[in-house]
């Protein structure tokens, strides 16, 4: 059974963030992980999803693994070419995009996400990435989901930066900022997280086969809430496995 | 009206201090002819603009043209970081007022349709605004609905000097068409003041009056038409030309230092007089034939 | 997925009371096949909107299925006036909230991309205004400009429950083309819940990711396909088949008065079984192909 | 010399638009006589002028008459076909156009238009086309000229219903709706009109050849602003006929 096979973390990974996509979904999608996890959906469970991309590019067929949203090889026989105003604006503004699927630099307790700095941003600072649409994508999409790597440097108590909402620090701070939705899960390559419905703080779901509580909770920068019962990921089949190796990621890019 | 000049004419129209909203994204259609001839002619103080950040702008600012740029962050995707744009503003060489995608394309589009405001769902609750209204306390006030009396975020509309856009194919007149996604490119023009257009085909308006639905930018927009073949070099070019990883990868590792940064601009920009000696300095003919697209895959 | 469907499944999906956008533009790419299965289906009470009144609006008007019309106003071109639609003015039997072709779309495009209202300049200081802010007093309201102060006309979003737009191409998923200008469709859809595609070419989804540029219309906000021929007629579809000019000239002679149209409607909407007995009335292939357009004049 | 030319009162109605077009101009223009002015200054002194239709066309060459906007005839060989947004939004809303040429049921001293009813609003009306971008264009144009028909019932002191505004009721009242612009000219069968700088009231500029003044205040609703000397209207060239004749409007269905 599905015990024996032999995969990756970011197989597990990809494979429990296509687990959270349902059939017909409009998924907002940065590159890396986030495409691997959707495009596994699409060849699943869910063949209806809709694969949009911010620069105005709807579900491509790519036959080459590209280095970024730019690259032309992730736009290979897209049904629709057109604009960010078309994607960010009448897709995801408008109201149409169920999920958001972002990664980041680190997140933290209530799924705020940093991608512009590290350091002290009036001190002295790295400045990286900055948002592209990742802000629209937290702030519009119905539910984001966030996948990470495991580390206590990128799970943190309170990001350095908040270059697009989570929850903000709790307590309703998301409403009153005038957004709706927020991050339904985070994904790492030690375990999966909710959030807690009153305090928005982060919550353990479960944990990846192979992984301890203790493993899982000492390498994070701080303690999310852990109910008494903790069950382990579902590890991925051998058919997901072979499809994100042999039709989506050949070259293990992501995933490898 | 033939508008058709060379780039060295084209550049000479842009004084020092204008706002150019550039069309790139991280390493595709980016203006790097533009930007090295820019660089050539000693123009300074630019405020450049653009959605997501592309190498235009990272050799702009590495050449010390740039004193403030409007973008919604970028990078060289996984060739890397913008190191020169991070560089300048962690050592805070340049006034950076970082956006988000949208947040950007609609003070372009606000600048388009002409609107006084354009309320957004964005940017609010996160540090990028706080940020930014510290950096540019006007682009951003909040407005409330008279509706419905919700308080929204409104967005300063946004009208550069001008646009300079690379496309596949325009007309002595400007009129011209884009292949692949356009991002931002159709806002910035109708929002600018005027447009530079580099294109890698010229063709009579003939051939645009035989499928005008794909005409994005307007003839009477356009102040320049360039016609100059991988134009948009290294970065590619969807149906003309693919990326040149090498020379990103060399240019992204020469970018990580000042003086490495240096050593690029000197033998690729201003060790050359034009862009066919930059050409020809990349192994002419020979090499770029590589990097031709396949007609199928446009890559 | 497979959305193609008959006209009548599609009409059927369509409860009274809902508000309906037409895609029509005076005499062209108007819904008529649709119009008619609506009025033969028995469906009331109709809110019809388009920036531009058309044929389909008044045959719709004419067939009594309309209490409340959102339109800039309109006519049959030089055919003569949308007679129906303007007796029931006049009568006060339909309520018509009149705009200008820029507000209807504006009202559209903020309801196509999430904007709360938009500001706008026209309208204001016009009898227009003043009739709209009594028949729609939520439709319009004032706002300043939280930049400069000035005070500006705000319009409300639209987001119609249903769009109905005829179309050249379209995919079995829904993904659809638009040859000439496309006037408001764009925005009618992208406003809507959901769209009905009609179609004249009904293609695979393959053909659809050959040319992606072209694809204003997403596969994913549509609910039924319809591939129909003749669906506009006796109005125009460019590059598929020229208006029926004698059929229209029939049509406004017929609603001058309410007995002619009685009379039309007895014979041309309820007189036949569907619209493939409509044609065969109208003189089946023989007269269709006199209208069939030139490959390259498109009419 | 053209004086000798004979030619249509609808000929030099068309040609004293074309007049009123400079070189390079971008004009937004309705069906009719506007459209025949602008292609016969596109086709004689201003061959750089960009002609926009509302509905998302620009530059056509058709060769054939068409009945309408909506007719595939007038798009023929256009370099755009877009949407209102991209023309009466980007083009018009957005600042760019010079010039915008319509026509009415009616329009008063104060250059209001008129194309929505005529009848008493509140009571008995007979409702025609409305606005279509009338009013868009009215309001957001540099300028406007507005050629109509010189009848009395045409040329009144106030319009019954103002649907796109020129100067309203003078006084300011069109800045006072936060209007720029307005009508520069009124070109009619008989004459041709401005506006007075300060008042805003329809003046008098010139009468057409062989009309009297009589004959242009006597057919007329309201009593214009009337200089001492006013000369007569230039005549067409025998050039700018045969462009109308042969090349522009053949059937005569415009300017016959």
């Amino acid at each position: 059974m599905s015990e024996d096979v032999a995969y990756t973390p970011f197989e597990l990974m990809a494979v429990a963030g296509a687990r959270e996509l349902k059939n017909g979904e409009i998924v907002a999608v940065g590159l890396g992980l986030p495409v691997v996890a959707t495009f596994l959906a699409k060849r699943t469970h869910a063949p209806d999803i809709t694969i949009m991309f911010e620069l105005g590019v709807i579900d491509p067929e790519p036959i080459h693994t590209g280095v970024g949203l730019a690259d032309p090889r992730v736009w290979y026989r897209a049904k629709v070419l057109s604009s960010f105003v078309d994607m960010l604006g009448s897709v995801l503004h408008g109201g149409r995009v169920d999920v958001g699927f972002l990664g980041g630099l680190e997140t933290d307790a209530y799924g705020n996400l940093n991608t512009t700095l590290l350091g002290d941003p009036k001190g002295k600072f790295r400045h990286f990435v900055g948002s592209g649409g990742a802000n629209d994508i937290a702030s519009s999409s119905r539910r984001t989901i966030i996948i990470i790597r495991h580390e206590e440097r990128k799970l943190k108590e309170a990001v350095s930066f908040i270059t697009s909402p989570g929850y903000i620090r709790g307590d309703g701070q998301r409403a009153q900022a005038g957004l709706t939705g927020g991050p339904s899960r985070v994904i790492t390559d030690k375990a999966i997280f909710g959030f807690d419905p009153e305090t928005k703080r982060m919550t353990l779901l479960s944990i990846h086969p192979g992984c301890a509580l203790e493993d899982v909770l000492g390498t994070m920068g701080f303690k999310p809430i852990v109910p008494a019962h903790v069950p382990f990921t579902e590890p991925p089949t051998p058919e997901q496995v072979r499809i994100i190796r042999e039709e989506i990621d050949p070259e293990g890019i992501y995933s490898g | 009206m033939d508008k058709v000049v060379t780039l060295s004419e084209a550049v000479a129209s842009i004084p020092s201090g204008a706002h150019v909203a550039l069309s790139g994204f991280a390493i595709t259609r980016a203006t790097m002819a533009f930007a090295a001839e820019v660089l050539r002619q000693g123009i300074r103080d630019l405020t450049v603009s653009q959605c997501v950040g592309a190498m235009d702008a990272d050799l702009l600012v590495g050449g010390g043209a740039v004193s403030r740029i409007l973008y919604g962050g970028g990078s060289l995707d996984r060739f890397g970081r913008l190191a020169c744009v991070n560089r300048a503003i962690e050592e805070g060489s340049i006034v950076a007022e970082e956006y988000s995608s949208l947040s950007m394309v609609f003070r372009y589009m606000a600048g388009a349709l002409g609107l006084p405001f354009v309320p957004i769902r964005s940017l609010r609750g996160s540090d990028t605004l706080a940020h930014l209204e510290e950096v540019a306390p006007s682009a951003t006030a909040y407005v409330d609905d008279p509706f419905t009396g919700d308080r929204w975020l409104a967005l300063r509309p946004l009208n550069p000097d001008v646009a300079v856009v690379q496309v596949q194919v325009a007309d002595p007149e400007g009129n011209a068409w884009i292949y692949g996604p356009r991002w931002d490119n159709e806002e910035q023009v109708k929002a600018s003041k005027r447009t530079i257009v580099i294109t890698e085909q010229l063709v009579p308006t003939e051939v645009i009056r035989r499928d005008p639905e794909r005409t994005v930018i307007h003839g009477f927009r356009v102040s320049h038409v360039v016609r100059l073949p991988f134009s948009a070099h290294p970065t590619a070019v969807y149906r003309a030309y693919d990326y040149d990883a090498d020379h990103i990868r060399l240019y992204a590792e020469a970018a990580k230092t000042p003086e490495g940064m240096r050593a690029y601009l000197d033998k690729y920009v201003y060790g050359v007089k034009d862009h066919w000696e930059y050409l020809e300095l990349l192994g002419g003919v020979r090499h770029l034939t590589k990097l031709a697209a396949d007609p199928i895959l446009g890559y």
